[in-house]
């Protein structure tokens, strides 16, 4: 009897081990079943959806033009700090001063990519881009302005 | 013709033919080492390359493929890192210990070549004992590791170290009998002869139950013996972060690297001469014709064959089973493989004195 | 679970632990039983609650220390693996010199989270096995989580 | 040279080992002190805080929109489940009534992640015990959770994408033929786990016996999740205290008795399958409606306390918040499953070998941010 269980278990040992050999020796068999991306090689193939949150960034329009009012809705809903928003008063065709913004400073270092201020934005002034190869030299280089040079908000936008 | 038969003996020839007796022998040492070193590098190159390549299908990868075609002198840029590395010596190691480990294992994995038939006349060393010679100098490789675990002075390679000296000294023994089946079908020690006695087919199929058993267990054995997944027991990288060999760096740590693989090719070389005929091609009895059309294959090639084919099995192994706990290990050889071997072995001895092998 | 049946869960267990507590106070929550305990009376009352048939309260899920300002406010969860209910116990620490007795003797978790709040509010859990700083370092001054904790290495104030 | 005396031994010639912060199998920094008899433990002692990065103080200064990406990074394997257990709190500190799709929604990707953290987990346990390869196949199949939770969620590990009222974008259009295809490919893939792993005899050998916790004692531990449930402990959220829509769902709450770490192996195997049959009656009824509950832009929570509890894939997360009224939380603590099934190392690895120690914590499936917070 002792003899019976010690040859079955032997048997059924070796059982289990052929079968994962089995499995392991299919996928060296079967290279279609490969899943490596070679990275840097297949960057024309590489589609990320177009919801991939990469860093915020300020959309412009033909003529130079963006949506953002300066509010600070965004700075205010960042939990990093990442934005600071400095405005300027711009004078209105009336002669009336306006709040404008003047430059958009943001922080990629500081940036975790939670989409809250494209959610806190009232205008969709910004949104998230696909782009993730952020590395740089120096770490200076992460702090970005948004706001082209030279660009204006948009007429109508409030 | 890629047969090496006869190179030799002319070198030989010419050779004291030229010179005195004693600078031709010495000659002959020079050029051996040399080639044992080259062999050596190629090797260590070709099987860990096999290994990367082996592991990187069987985990869905591609594995190396930067370097050359298809990443063929990846090994070879590593080896080249490795060089130009540091090697470190810890400060509270022991120096001379410490330095002089990789060295005995990597003397011990060199002596255990030298009776190795790569083809057909074509061995270093055919001495009467040959098969003894082996299972004798693969285990001084165990000291090379015991100095490496202790002269680290780090807890992690002592524990290594130890469970690599209980382990070696256990599977010896199932490693040995199951050697000796063969011995004991072929009535010699000597590689040659065991090979020879081949010539109308190989153990495996003329030694039928007896000879299959002890295959599998010469296979399991010589698999804890070298150290190899899942009897990696001393570096077990997930217990032990390295085992004996945390400590070490650049061409040290190479070195052991290069050990390691060099064992598994020796183990697989003695198992093929042992089971599969060594350069032997494969011969069915009397079927003339059949067996001449067979030795085509030059016996160089028959060799390589049957070698790769066992280090591939080993490390088939090495990537589908997860690794033994320590006192399972040791429950493995004295409750199952070392009684098993030795009823095989009273098999044998009766099957051998019946004559009921072909 | 609705919130009627809450509600005579919670009155239930009022009333049986007013048998074995006859001075139990009670604290109005929204959601859960809150029982108000001195710390003095603390060790027997945990010996009650977790050894009296019928309440058998076996598993802390939570304890943690609120600081007030003016005094520490030990909180306890409790549930009863058992008969499913739930309780809540607080205690009313004081500020400058917080110290209650551990309960890790009785719920073996409660030593890792008695040396947690140790670690971040300084309670001093009186013949605790292992009072030992368990997330910071030995030499750390302070106890981070109070609310008068000023470190200006670590904090950045936003 | 030094002798072994002065290298770290006790009286009894006990050899002490930090096994960590740095190490393979600790996965993360988590810092073991053992002492070793041989290879046998004797006492396991954690060092934590390597990574404590306090967030129950910075959450303090977050606004309760904010609050809640930073839960990601506490249990980053089960990041939407955190972030679903802190909207949750604050839903009922606020009463807002979340729509049925939304409640769908995260149901679905709160199972998705459980999958996706139990892929995890089970390749990280091969490698533990010593197995390479299934490390691989399970990224094989963590990758298409992955891509699904890209496509509509916008990342692929932190994702942040619940709010307080719902969640933050409407499903992905890709969404349901994505899942559908996962689950089919999934199901073939998952009988091959069990080929390569479960059924190994050597395997078998590392879990069986090793590691045990008896009922009580996980209990007293405050073991939650599959750790408890290996232990026979009824301790499942989804069906204890049933929130969301998983009280009109069947499946079953697995439970093991065998203490051990094959039974706390097979439960979340089990609960693989468990999750696969969940979403499966899910995806395809996914109401339609708004995905998020009309909130203000500011929130407020009344002053008060307010806890809620959530199912993780390593056991019970409770987010406790006590409220002053104002914008922000005026304490946080965050219940989380894996400091409490830490606690119980100790008592569980005594007495077995280093190897089992390995086996042992990754039963537990660890996750140091969790523990550490």
């Amino acid at each position: 009897m002792f003899l019976k269980k010690y040859i079955s278990d032997i048997f059924n040992a070796v059982g289990s081990l052929l079968k994962g050999m089995r499995l392991t020796g299919f996928y060296f068999t079967h290279h279609k079943e490969i899943i490596t991306q070679q990275y840097p090689d297949n960057r024309e193939q590489l589609n990320l959806p177009e919801r991939f949150r990469g860093e915020v960034v300020m959309l412009h329009d033909e003529n130079n033009e963006h949506a953002c009012t300066g509010c600070t809705a965004c700075e205010l809903a960042c939990p990093n700090a990442t934005i600071k928003i400095i405005t300027k008063f711009d004078v209105t065709p009336e002669g009336k001063k306006k709040k404008a913004l003047d430059t958009f400073v943001y922080h990629l270092e500081l940036c975790t990519m939670c989409n809250l201020c494209v959610e806190a934005c009232p205008t969709d002034a910004i949104k998230m881009a696909q782009t993730f190869e952020h590395s740089v030299y120096d770490r200076s280089q992460l702090t970005k302005k948004l706001n082209r040079p030279g660009s204006k908000i948009r007429e109508g936008v409030e | 013709m890629l047969s090496l038969e006869g190179i030799t003996d002319s070198i030989h020839n010419w050779l004291n033919h030229a010179l005195n007796p004693t600078l031709a022998m010495l000659s002959e040492f020079v050029m051996v080492g040399l080639c044992v070193i080259t062999l050596f590098a190629m090797l260590g190159l070709v099987l860990i390359m096999m290994e990367r390549k082996v592991s990187a299908y069987m985990q869905v990868r591609i594995g190396p493929n930067r370097v050359g075609p298809g990443g063929m002198f990846q090994t070879l840029a590593d080896t080249l890192k490795l060089v130009v590395k540091e090697g470190l010596t810890p400060d509270g190691a022991d120096h001379f210990l410490f330095n002089l480990a990789p060295f005995v294992v990597l003397s011990a994995s060199m002596l255990a070549l030298a009776p190795v038939a790569f083809a057909k006349g074509f061995q270093v060393w055919d001495l009467p004992i040959g098969i003894l010679y082996v299972s004798a100098i693969s285990s001084v490789s165990v000291i090379g590791i015991l100095m490496a675990g202790w002269a680290s002075n780090n807890k992690y390679s002592l524990l290594g170290a130890m469970r690599s000296g209980a382990q070696i000294v256990s599977y010896e023994l199932s490693a040995g009998l199951s050697v000796l089946t063969i011995v004991i079908l072929t009535g010699s020690l000597r590689i040659s002869d065991i090979i020879q006695a081949q010539q109308d087919g190989w153990w495996i199929f003329k030694g039928h139950i007896p000879a299959i058993i002890a295959f599998v267990i010469f296979l399991i054995a010589v698999t804890a013996e070298t150290n190899r997944a899942p009897f990696d027991m001393a570096e077990a990288e997930s217990e032990l972060t390295a085992g004996f060999h945390t400590e070490y760096s650049g061409m040290k740590f190479a070195l052991f690297f290069l050990a390691e693989y060099v064992n598994i090719f020796i183990v697989c070389a003695i198992g093929a001469a042992l089971f599969f005929g060594g350069w032997m091609p494969f011969h069915i009895g009397h079927w003339e014709s059949f067996n001449h059309i067979m030795d085509f294959i030059p016996s160089s090639i028959w060799f390589t064959g049957k070698t790769f084919a066992l280090i591939f099995v080993i490390m088939w192994f090495r990537w589908t089973f997860p690794r033994l706990r320590i006192d399972q290990l040791l429950n493995l050889e004295w409750k199952y493989l070392l009684p098993i071997s030795m009823a095989n072995l009273l098999l044998t001895t009766f099957v051998a004195i019946k004559g009921w092998y072909f | 679970m609705a919130d009627e049946e809450m509600n005579a869960k919670g009155e239930g267990l009022k009333v049986k632990i007013g048998e074995w507590l006859p001075l139990a106070q009670w604290e109005e929550g929204p959601e859960w039983t809150t029982l108000l305990v001195e710390p003095a009376s603390w060790p027997e009352a945990a010996k009650l609650l977790r050894f009296t048939p019928g309440l058998d309260f076996d598993f802390l899920f939570c304890l943690t220390c609120i600081d007030w300002k003016t005094h520490f406010t030990m909180v306890y969860h409790f549930r009863s693996t058992l008969h499913g209910h739930e309780l809540v116990v607080k205690s009313k620490l004081d500020h400058n010199q917080p110290a209650i007795e551990t309960v890790s003797r009785i719920w073996r978790t409660a030593e890792f989270h008695e040396r947690e709040a140790y670690d971040l509010f300084g309670v001093n859990f009186l013949h605790h096995p292992d009072l030992r700083r368990l997330f910071l370092t030995d030499e750390w001054v302070g106890y981070p989580l109070r609310k008068d904790y000023e470190d200006p290495v670590n904090m950045i104030k936003l | 040279m030094k002798n072994v005396e002065e290298i770290g031994t006790t009286e009894q010639g006990e050899l002490i080992i930090n096994v960590g912060p740095q190490h393979p199998s600790t996965h993360g920094v988590l810092h073991l002190v053992i002492t070793l008899d041989g290879e046998t433990i004797r006492n396991v002692e954690p060092h934590l805080g390597y990574i404590h990065r306090s967030i129950e103080k910075m959450c303090e200064s977050l606004s309760y929109r904010q609050f809640i990406y930073v839960t990601s990074r506490m249990d980053y394997l089960s990041s939407h489940i955190n972030n679903h257990g802190c909207a949750m709190c604050v839903e009922k500190g606020l009463q807002i009534e979340v729509p049925p799709r939304a409640k769908v929604i995260r149901v679905l990707m709160d199972e998705l992640t459980r999958l996706a953290s139990h892929q995890l987990w089970w390749g990280a346990l091969a490698m533990d015990v010593g197995a390479l390869t299934p490390f691989f196949h399970a990224f094989r199949e963590r990758e298409m959770i992955n891509s699904i939770m890209e496509e509509t969620c916008g990342a692929r590990l932190t994702m942040n994408y619940m709010v307080p009222g719902g969640v933050m974008i409407d499903l992905h259009p890709n969404f349901q033929p994505g899942v559908k295809e996962f689950i089919t490919h999934f199901k073939s893939k998952i009988d091959e786990y069990d080929e390569l792993v479960t059924d190994n005899v050597i395997f078998q050998n590392r879990m069986k016996g090793v590691g045990t916790l008896s009922k009580e004692d996980a209990i007293s531990y405050g073991c939650t999740g599959p750790t408890a449930r290996g232990s026979g402990v009824r301790c499942d959220v989804r069906k204890l205290f049933p929130y969301e829509v998983y009280a009109g769902l069947r499946f079953d709450e697995i439970i093991e008795t065998g203490g051990d770490c094959f039974a706390r192996y097979m439960v979340r195997m089990k609960e693989m399958r468990q999750s696969l049959s969940i979403i499966e009656q899910l995806i395809d009824n996914i109401p339609e409606g708004d995905f998020q509950a009309k909130t203000k832009a500011v929130l407020k929570l009344p002053k008060g306390e307010f806890y809620t509890k959530i199912e993780t894939a390593r056991g019970e997360f409770g987010v406790y918040i006590i409220s002053e009224g104002g914008m922000t939380p005026y304490r946080i603590k965050f219940r989380s499953p894996g400091f409490s099934n830490l606690s119980a190392l100790n008592h569980m690895a005594r007495g077995y070998k280093i190897g089992d120690l390995v086996a042992i914590m990754g039963s537990l499936d660890l996750v140091i941010p969790d523990i550490d917070r």
